[in-house]
């Protein structure tokens, strides 16, 4: 059965549907059970479930990533959620000392089927320590899985996915996404997805992650207007990485460009980059391009906001340059903003 | 016992917050501060009673909702303003938002949006003024709710362990954001949770001025005495909702307050009171207020008139 | 009171750690076993004890220091040599070593070089039972020093909070690496350090099982009864060096004992001498020892003689 | 002056030199004091400055992080030691929440002359929790430096600079290098190091992270005998990273190789290898190889640490496969192990 939802309402239909097929999935941390219920996307589980399904923890990012362990160990599947990505590097020594090589050195005895669910992005005007996305780091670190929902059916097939997966799983959503409403497919077989061709064109691939792909498709249509297209693929699952459906068509492009949403410096971007270069080392016909985060801490006012952060307006700008293309008068396009957030349908 | 010169000036303390945060509340919704606020309503006179009792070299760090805490250190309102607008001539030129204000001129170290993690800063800043054998003393103001990060403990234990002279200001609105204390505490007395360690201990009603001052001086002693870190836990009421410019009793995660339980909870009106009976005159109350306002409104415009930073500003400040 | 079946039992266990760390210490210079050793000399009677008053279902978590536990558990020396010897039959298939051992088939969920990061480990699994109702209880040894990692009092914090069936029990033996507590304490006793939480404490001298067997069996009735948690404080002496297989009292960080307090923080002496009292005789002591003995020598060929993992192996049992 | 010393002499030696000269400057870390001494590299301080200016803490990184800044902002400079990189992992929120962005917060109002010094590399056995490398996870937070010395000059040279540094520095020393021998010059500018060709050769350029450098050197050494010169390019400071060295030596080779001593994905070698993709897109002859750790946690028993360390032979087989060579025969040179460490002169 196919619905219209939005992502936060997405991400909440999947909890609520694995927790009802499964007593051992419970959801919990920080205000997941307040009346904001983390932007909506817990919504309807603490009255569901009761609050021993779906309850707050004192703020104790590190004990309570060992928790989530620990109960994963127990046969529960927890699934531990945070409000911003950021305080999850209080429980770093927990995810990448601890949940991400239990299994491996207990020689494939201990199991750990969690998931943790953080959301990234852009607020109003959060500052240098509400902005990390980090997927890049997590990555970095073999025994994890790492997701980046795009659409609302991403959102919804892959928190499934994840829950029942039995390895750990940290899934990123962009705080943007969550008011996109786009098609959901309940009976979508739950997969943590591969990179996808969101949009095919022949142009110049972009490779996005989150909300770069609502980006690119922005570019997209500025630049198909002066008939270019681009072919974008939003990556979804950046760990483990199947870099095969970038490189197919790069090999028909000839062209790429990688969007992250992350810093440059040792990131996702660079993964994929270093990957794709060396697997289309003859059907470029340019160096990849890397587009992301200005490499700073996030500053608060507004215009360094926008500088620090990649846009439509960076694809466009880099793609004309890679493609030998003038550069189009953008005074009458409008991008997105906080006040001007894309809503979808997807 | 407070002279009346003195109760006048902290009195001008706790009307310049107060009146700077209402000043944000009516303006935040022109949509110009681009920045999340977590107002002092209610808090005033914990910083204000403790900045007090502090000689004027002390070295303070702060949360987030840290407007109060830089108000009652700098009297100051250019700078404060500017940030929150995202102005250059904000105290971080616009980059640090209301989240992150700092004042190392004044003393105010740093801030943080991150819950509990100025607390060690302040730390090594106590072990950086044992290191040199100074007596300058540090404070550290932090939400109840800190006291569950495990840096918490840390950094007390390490306080204790070195004998360094801070000041742990636990700033307790039974809160953290929505949450209540007794869903978040394994606990069920702050300062009994913490005297296990060798450090001095003290509490008062955080909403009174007067008791702030007397607890603090009378922490401030026993540990000059016994050398031992101090740990002061203040209670107060959270007028508004978490973050923002409202009040939220409606929407039921608390009670509302009755109007006895909001005139004892609001410091200001409490300190009022106690002023008019150490004998000030209500006008010589209404005249300083008429002086704050202006300040307030003075300062307001400027930051609105000031420039914003220009691209350039994005490189900078990072690596020296 | 033990009862003499009892008491030989539990002297099997003290025995076959105690030798299997002698067998260690005498084939270590070999080179075969290519993983750091934390061993647990003077440490036996903390894992031997509590372990008996726990019921066969419960679930424990330790620490890199973690044979003594290990062996207390399983009685288990096959998978174990294995493992130190990084054979492909070892608990983890070479790839644990020493300090990562775990064994869930008996409870031993997790141990973790990585000072204090199985506590909050052990926290959730006493949650996981408080979830699914289930009584099953929980351990969580760790040593002294984890208690000034933030994570500990986050745990207990969390643990109070909610009442969990854990017992947390701190296996003091004064040290971290070579490091006193009087360096690294901020407090004066670390039981009265908790006692702010909603927990039941005890105390004991951990070179004494009976004393260890007494206060868990105290303790364990004072948690039922209050449905707490429980911290247990147990004191030992590390007869040997942090890591590895000799002794380091000449090395001049901490006294040499004496010839009596060498008897009275060993365990097995002293557990010795009550068996006697009970009415045990030598003989049978001794047989007990030939037959562990065996055990051990037996363990320690087979392992030798196991097979390295393949190189598939490196691949393997990372994702499911 | 010139003399021979090992690298934990030169790391001590550089420590001693910065104390005296300056009383600001300080070093402390767990076992910082003891007779262990940091496997000699902290040596000879608490005799010489006592104890308050070379001490030992209580089990607490997360919150010693947050010292080490809170003394670095008033006036100190802090030296904070780790017998283990893995334990920074404990100090995460502090180092990339807050010492990376709260001068560039404060719009450069307050400075953090800080270092933390940490060993990475093999030990006995070691296993997952004590063989992270993470110095492309620091690089990846803007307002960090990271450096890696390699021989006993750049760990002096290094330390000394890292100290003077006004901004927090992260130097990462690998154990395996503390028995080297090498001249040092005590005059020699205190300096960040860049990247420095450290054997010329004209086949391949191979840019190389701390003990990969040694790698690389004997690889080159096997080569060489087969006619096969490597340009070996030390990368010593990875952020910020200048790689012109590297773009200017594969300008020369038109092959390249990274060896990083980490795991590959979103590490430094993607960085690196995205970056000389970019830069030397017409010069190179065939895709870049990155060389790092085997993508799992580091297993404990030998034969499998031996497969998950990239060394020697790695470097040597796929500069062979690179260059069209026939694979030489390896049965009678000597790799570095355990055992065999290299101990200098460098
Ligand atoms: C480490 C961390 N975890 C979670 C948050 C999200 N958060 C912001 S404020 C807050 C509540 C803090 O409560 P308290 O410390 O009592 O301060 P108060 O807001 O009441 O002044 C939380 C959970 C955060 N900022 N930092
Ligand atoms: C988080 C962390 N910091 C530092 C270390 C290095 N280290 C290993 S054991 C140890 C001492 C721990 O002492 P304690 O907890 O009392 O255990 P014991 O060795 O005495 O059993 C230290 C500092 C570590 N393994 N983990
Ligand atoms: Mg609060
Ligand atoms: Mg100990």
């Amino acid at each position: 059965m196919t619905t219209a939802r939005t992502y936060r309402d997405a991400l909440a239909f999947a909890a609520a549907k694995e927790m009802d097929a499964d007593p051992s999935v419970f959801v919990f941390g920080l205000d997941v059970p307040d009346h904001k219920r983390i932007f909506g996307s817990t919504k309807g589980l603490v009255e569901k479930f009761g609050i021993d399904r779906c309850f707050g923890t004192p703020l104790s990012e590190d004990a309570m990533t060992g928790v989530a362990i620990g109960a994963a160990l127990s046969g529960l599947r927890p699934v531990h959620v945070h409000i911003r990505a950021d305080f999850l590097l209080l429980g770093m020594n927990q995810i990448a000392n601890v949940m991400s090589s239990l299994r491996y050195m207990s020689g494939g005895s201990l199991r750990l089927p969690l998931v943790i669910r953080a959301i990234i992005g852009r607020g109003w005007g959060q500052g240098a320590q509400h902005s990390k996305s980090l997927h890049g780091v997590f990555g970095h670190f073999p025994g994890l899985k790492v997701g980046l929902p795009t659409s609302p059916q991403d959102a919804y097939s892959m928190l499934r996915a994840a829950i029942r997966d039995e390895n750990p799983v940290i899934l990123l959503e962009h705080r943007w996404l969550y008011d996109i409403e786009g098609p959901v497919d309940e009976n979508h077989l739950p997969l943590l997805e591969g990179p996808v061709v969101v949009r095919p064109g022949n142009a110049l691939t972009v490779a996005c992650t989150s909300w770069m792909t609502i980006e690119a498709l922005k570019a997209a249509e500025v630049l198909a207007k002066h008939g270019v297209e681009l072919e974008i693929v939003d990556i979804r699952t950046v760990a483990p990485l199947d870099e095969t459906v970038v490189a197919d068509s790069v090999a028909k492009t000839g062209h790429c460009i990688v969007a992250d949403y992350d810093w440059l410096y040792s990131g996702f971007s660079a993964e994929l980059a270093a990957r794709i270069s060396h697997r289309c080392f003859g059907s470029l016909r340019c160096p990849i391009e890397r587009i992301g985060f200005a490499q700073v801490p996030c500053p608060t006012t507004r215009p360094l906001e926008n500088l620090f952060y990649p846009s439509a307006v960076h694809i466009i700008r880099v793609a004309e340059r890679m493609l030998g293309l003038p550069m189009i008068d953008l005074n009458h396009e409008t991008f997105y903003s906080y006040e001007e957030r894309f809503k979808g349908p997807f | 016992m407070l002279t009346k010169s003195e109760g006048l000036q902290l009195y001008r303390s706790l009307l310049l917050i107060r009146l700077t945060e209402e000043a944000i509340r009516s303006h935040y919704h022109l949509d110009e501060m681009k920045t999340p606020v977590h107002l002092g309503i209610g808090q005033e006179a914990i910083p204000v009673g403790v900045c007090h009792c502090l000689p004027k070299n002390a070295v303070t760090f702060g949360t987030y909702r840290n407007h109060a805490l830089y108000l009652a250190l700098t009297q100051e309102t250019d700078r404060f303003f500017a940030e929150l607008f995202g102005k250059e001539t904000g105290l971080g030129r616009g980059k640090a938002g209301s989240m992150h204000l700092c004042a190392p001129g004044q003393g105010l170290m740093a801030t943080s949006a991150v819950v509990a993690t100025t607390i060690p800063l302040a730390v090594g800043a106590a072990l950086a003024h044992a290191y040199r054998k100074e007596s300058t003393p540090v404070a550290v103001f932090f939400g109840d709710g800190a006291m569950e990060e495990g840096v918490f403990w840390e950094s007390l234990n390490f306080a204790s362990l070195r004998s360094l002279n801070i000041l742990f200001v636990c700033e307790d609105n039974g809160l953290a954001i929505h949450t209540g204390a007794s869903d978040r505490r394994g606990f069920s007395s702050a300062v009994r949770s913490v005297q296990g360690f060798r450090c001095k201990t003290a509490s008062a009603d955080g909403s009174d001025l007067s008791a702030v001052i007397r607890a603090t001086e009378r922490l401030r002693a026993e540990m000059a005495q016994s050398k031992q870190p101090g740990f002061l836990h203040l209670t107060y009421l959270r007028f508004l909702e978490h973050v923002g410019i409202n009040e939220d009793f409606a929407v039921g995660y608390r009670d509302s307050p009755s109007p006895e339980e909001r005139i004892a909870r609001d410091p200001v009106a409490r300190f009022t009171a106690q002023l008019l009976a150490l004998g000030c005159a209500q006008g010589e109350l209404d005249e300083m207020r008429t002086g704050v306002e202006a300040q307030v409104e003075c300062s307001l415009n400027r930051a609105r008139d000031a420039r914003l930073p220009a691209d350039e500003a994005l490189y900078e400040d990072l690596l020296i």
